[in-house]
């Protein structure tokens, strides 16, 4: 998303280009919210049912509840602690702490009405659409602990995630923190999103250990056209995710569009020929995987590069991801089951860094953040943003699990495991054909 | 009365249950199940992780026929069911010691 | 929706606040127009596969096209409908009848052109934004009668029904009649949605008699996953429903949008949470079926509510609707097979007399009806059109299900219920794995 | 889609009817632009998921994923074609050439920026836009060789395709050519999208020839809630596809959209009355066929006629399609796995020449072409559109299969297409239950 | 020891469970499958492609059980598992020369 | 020839499908069944109505052997197939009086 900052000299500059149209900040247009509306809805969309069913496809039929269930209790849960309080820590001017954490001036929304105003869209859609972001966000982390953590520890896990990591890095790239005074460019969520869920994911799996029976038992995905229906609507949703971050309807948000669909293409191609040419036929699997590397790795590039960068990232994307999600899992020998860490964990690195590099004028970008000259400036900065971010989130995921771990455990137990968490946490089957 | 056992090729019912039809069989009841025999399987891979899957699919028809049919009744699923190729299935003959028809309750050859 | 009346306050008002800004009554907006259109996509979305799916995946495998096939062909015949005859008698003016029902001077849509306005959007956009909602409310009942109805008995009750009961239903409360005139809050189809599908599912239940074998025969949902994806796309598409009622992209969609969220999720983790402390677990299909109780409730709500507002709207609705479609059901003894009257019918109830408190200025709302001056007299109001509604409708629908069922009969026989309804109705088959 | 001379003619109406509003043309409209955002992703979301699952449904479960695939791998690589130089072939002046092919200006995209317009929205917006119908188009051919086409010639056959055969005809229709100067009205793609890949599948069909045990195996859909759900996605995106090809959010967008709704449910239902009367019972496969042939043929009509028109086309759509489908195919004994011209070619036909019909004043339209003035006129032209079509894309589709096929062969072998090609092609099964 | 295989209506399930239970049988194996006998099918039609399926829907129940319980069984099935109208299924008793619990190795009768 | 028909706990079917091999099993045949006895099931819930589910998801493997290797193949499925926990299932010999192989038509114990 861009920072406000930004989004002041991007719409001044629309004006300039659009004489006679009334399109100044704090005057609601009916055009940019119209297309905040649907943007809203369209990373709802991603979640659910987009994600849930990227995942649940890919579980094993004994599972298929649990997953969607996960990622639908998130949506729930996180929409309402957001309402309460995460809303505010992440966007509200935090006064001293400001470059650390948002304040507490809108709890429980309080203060923002009707009529409030953000840039040119009612402050209630730009809540609502932050909101969707602070659900997919914990919700792709269900990848790398599918199948074997226990429910009610995964509530109180990301209750306190979204509380004490994400809030605080949103609020860096995004709500006034040091991230975007450094001059990281993060248009709609490599760090704060990608990043941070891949990084958890991976400590998640590094904590809660293998599923019973990995890697030697088969545990083959159970219905593969969930997972490719689900894949779709990721990337239908992420038009609302990546163009939706510009919170106007204008060249910007037409921009970031086309790159995330041109780079995504170009990551779905270049994951099927890596594997075509590694394991000699092409898959269903591993093109959508393919697509979501490439939305993944485009997300905090895409309101800053042209077509040529976004060519070059998908590329980078497909490629880097596929080893990510085959080749280092396998050797690694961590049981991130889903590739949460694999996917949007490498995706969102790749992604960020190359935001450094495509974002030059030269290669057809919108130039470096304001203060930045150089590309070399603009990679660190970069990958500082991407070192913070893996680094906070790890040590504090950590603490976090080890704590929820100490008080309530995290993982079900085998003969829970074994029948399945349907039966064993939810009573119900996904399937009585 | 025999109970007769065949492991087909799934594609082969069709041909089966005519060929069975043909000699006078009036009843069958089939299943699907999973091979595991000469014919080899196949290799299934996802996001690299490869699963050498050894059982295909196969249908299992069971038909309780009368000692005197018998030999006609191996003869027609063999020939209907046989394509040459390996992988074609087998037939297994075992005892039925008593048969009873539950609509009418009863029992004996006429069941079938 | 708004009331045109209240349409133009609103607008007058927008324009105080947007200097410069072309937001005039009777001008087309291209923003409202865009927040329309995709409204209109959205609420469709709600429909198909949105809402089929909700319910085909409970149904037992032998019925899930029957289900899938009565919605579609719901969609189908309420659109015909709806351009012929039914738009002209809910929506204009019915002259000395208007209170009661509109006029026929818009029969087969003629007079409405490519540069007719309603307020700042196209008329056939609002045309068919209207549409979207005749199909959805005799789709909602599809819940009450499932496995056992005839098809074609179903498509001439619902058509007598849509234009005996919605017809005149929604011309009180939108298109000029009493319910509007009176005071009666209802932003975007709690009563006139909710309630009438919800009671004319109840005397279905009721008129039809229970399904072979309930309740002592198991009949499990045959497949969760399309329950669960379904609810995530009425989620979506509801957002369509509830802030495309403002019939604009303004800070009033946003609100509505903002609420629908809130109280949505409150009402799944509600139900959620009554489930776990009744049963010992919570269940996906709970939680979800919590999440439509929370649409539902906020529906007539939305646009006149603030954020607390719709947490408590949330929570009364996950918890009262999760009595309703658990404990009460059971205890009465109908066979609602899928649960329209005690989703849509108790969350409509809840979500219209709710309003009449959280619209109070005092709580966050937008204040009462126009002539309104206590939360007392809202209260009646609402507590007026939800009677009315309950009383007409449960009345005309019993009388058009005895009618149609001696003329044509109402049910399959026995053995076409056995067989299921796939075979028997429609000659084919769901699965043939 | 209106072409560029209407599309000022259209504006400038529109100006007219709304002062004060600055609606003009190179000026950049929010509104306009919000819609055409949301267009675009709606009409991805008729290929992925909608259409892949509409087709995925009909296949026997071994070849569920192939074609989920097919669906997919097109998406990605056609993005990557348009990209490179399908667009700038298709929409970019050809000079001398101009009438036939546009030219080569815009390759790689180079030369269209952040600031760059079209109309009244950016230029990058356009290009995707139009960049799923050059998606969808080459997806909706998968239907006719589906369960036996090698998934590499496919790719090789389809990039050849969309380079001699879609963008010449994109081009003559929409990008300058000489059927848009000759008159013919083809608003959101009778002919461009709809003809030419249902005659592009005929001669698939016959250039493969049948599956194998067609037409006497059991070839029995293997999974239809996949279809219904399908096409409930297809019907909604369409509204992207036809309101959108207005490229504005106004009256002409909003009509486009009701006639959309109109036409979709009267061949929904036509089709369901067909098979009532025919078979005996109406089917679940059978109504939602009927819906694609409705949308299929408004499609070219969308812009130009109205609620009439699109009752009569709609209708039309309904009964012919269902013949073509049906007793057409198997008289003619041609294996159109799917019905890819069936339902595309027959509808797209049906659809092109009755808007020469309904355009007409006097029926509801917006009146004929520019410099046509009788009805017999325009049927000649939109014939003459039509004919155009069919010979060049069934020669040059036959030339382009007979080259593929002699280089690299075009069908899967016995066994492998005996076994599925999910698991010959890409060593993964669609389901694990 | 006797293996008996019913093959019954789907519906029909749970009273034959009730009624095994009834008479002390503590074990039984069922499984879906798909019979062919005198009960006739059903048409499908996709886009007028018509198929006559001849297959219905059936439950096999599979049960060990001592000699001695023999008779008391085929009752049971036959008088709950009945409906008295074509296709009510067939019951078919062969025998069974060895037994085994697995979990315990042990074998014989006591092993039911 | 014996047909030996064992009813397992899923997830033990590789390690049974391994311990057939290594006594020299060259085919089996498998299918999915429900099994009930004496592990007890579980309950399922769906919006207050509640499911006492009795039967369990087992798998029935199926092999043709010939008696020589008869003792061989039910300690190998024994050993494989038991975890010590009830629901480990059973293990039945029925008698086999004649095999063919479909493709080759020969019969007899050359057919395994
Ligand atoms: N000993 C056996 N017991 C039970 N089923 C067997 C046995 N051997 C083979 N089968 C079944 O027969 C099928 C075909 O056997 P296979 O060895 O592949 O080919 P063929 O029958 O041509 O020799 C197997 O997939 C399996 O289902
Ligand atoms: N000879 C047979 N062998 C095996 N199964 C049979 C045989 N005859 C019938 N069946 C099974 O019994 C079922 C019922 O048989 P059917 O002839 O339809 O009715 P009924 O049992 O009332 O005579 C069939 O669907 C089939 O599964
Ligand atoms: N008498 C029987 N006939 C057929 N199958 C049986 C019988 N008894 C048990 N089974 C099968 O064996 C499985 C395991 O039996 P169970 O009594 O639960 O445990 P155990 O084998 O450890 O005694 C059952 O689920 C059922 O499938």
């Amino acid at each position: 998303m861009k920072t406000l900052k930004n989004s002041v000299l991007l719409t001044l500059a629309g004006l300039a280009l659009t004489p006679g149209y009334a399109h100044a900040e704090n005057v609601l247009n009916s055009g940019d919210t119209a297309w905040m509306l649907t943007s809203t809805a369209l990373v709802l969309f991603m979640t659910i049912p987009g994600l849930s069913l990227f995942y649940a496809g890919m579980v094993r039929s004994k599972n298929v509840l649990s997953v969607l269930m996960q990622c639908f209790a998130i949506t729930a849960l996180m929409s309402v602690l957001w309402t309460i309080f995460v809303y505010t820590l992440s966007f509200t001017d935090g006064g001293e702490l400001n470059p650390w954490i948002g304040g507490l001036e809108n709890l429980f929304l309080l203060g923002i009405g009707v009529d409030s105003i953000k840039g040119t869209i009612p402050t209630t859609v730009f809540v609502i659409f932050q909101m969707t972001f602070a659900i997919i966000t914990p919700a792709l982390i269900v990848g790398a602990f599918a199948e074997r953590m226990k429910f009610s520890s995964m509530l109180v896990f990301l209750t306190l995630w979204i509380t004490i990591v994400y809030a605080p890095v949103c609020h860096w790239a995004w709500g006034g923190g040091w991230m975007g005074a450094k001059g990281v460019l993060d248009f709609a969520g490599g760090t704060v999103v990608h990043v941070n869920a891949g990084i958890a994911g991976l400590v998640c799996a590094l904590v809660l250990g293998k599923r019973k029976g990995y890697p030697t038992m088969h545990m083959p995905p159970h219905n593969l056209p969930l997972t490719v229906m689900g894949a779709g609507m990721l990337w239908v949703g992420w038009f609302g995710f990546n163009a939706g971050s510009e919170l106007a309807a204008d060249g910007t948000a037409g921009m970031a569009m086309a790159v995330t669909q041109i780079a995504t293409a170009t990551a779905a191609i270049a994951w099927m020929f890596m594997e075509w040419m590694r394991h000699g036929k092409p898959s269903a699997l591993g093109i959508v995987t393919g697509a979501v590397a490439g939305l993944v790795a485009i997300t905090p590039a895409s309101g800053y590069v042209g077509p040529i960068g976004s060519l070059a990232i998908g590329a980078a994307a497909g490629i880097i991801c596929f080893l990510g999600a085959t080749s280092l899992k396998r050797s690694m020998g961590y049981d991130d089951s889903l590739d949460a860490f694999g996917v949007h964990g490498i995706g969102g690195i790749v992604g960020s860094i190359l935001t450094g590099v495509f974002a030059a004028k030269e290669l057809g970008g919108k130039g470096f953040a304001s203060g930045i000259e150089t590309m070399g400036q603009q990679i660190m900065a970069q990958s500082l943003g991407v070192a913070a971010t893996i680094v906070y989130c790890a040590v504090a995921t950590f603490i976090i699990l080890k704590i929820v771990g100490a008080i309530m455990g995290l993982r079900v137990d085998e003969e829970q495991e074994t029948m399945g968490l349907d039966i064993s946490l939810h009573d119900e089957r996904g399937y009585s054909m | 009365m025999k109970w007769v056992i065949a492991i087909i090729k799934p594609f082969k019912q069709d041909d089966v249950r005519e060929a069975l039809m043909a000699v006078g069989v009036t009843g069958m009841t089939v299943s699907e199940v999973r091979g595991f025999g000469r014919q080899k399987g196949h290799t299934e891979l996802y996001r690299g992780a490869e699963y050498q899957v050894d059982f295909l699919p196969k249908i299992k028809v069971e038909v309780a026929v009368n000692d005197a049919v018998l030999d006609q009744v191996i003869e027609a699923i063999r020939t209907s069911g046989a394509t040459g190729k390996i992988g074609d299935g087998k037939l297994f003959v075992l005892n039925i010691e008593h048969a009873v028809r539950l609509r009418t309750g009863e029992s004996g050859p006429g069941v079938l």
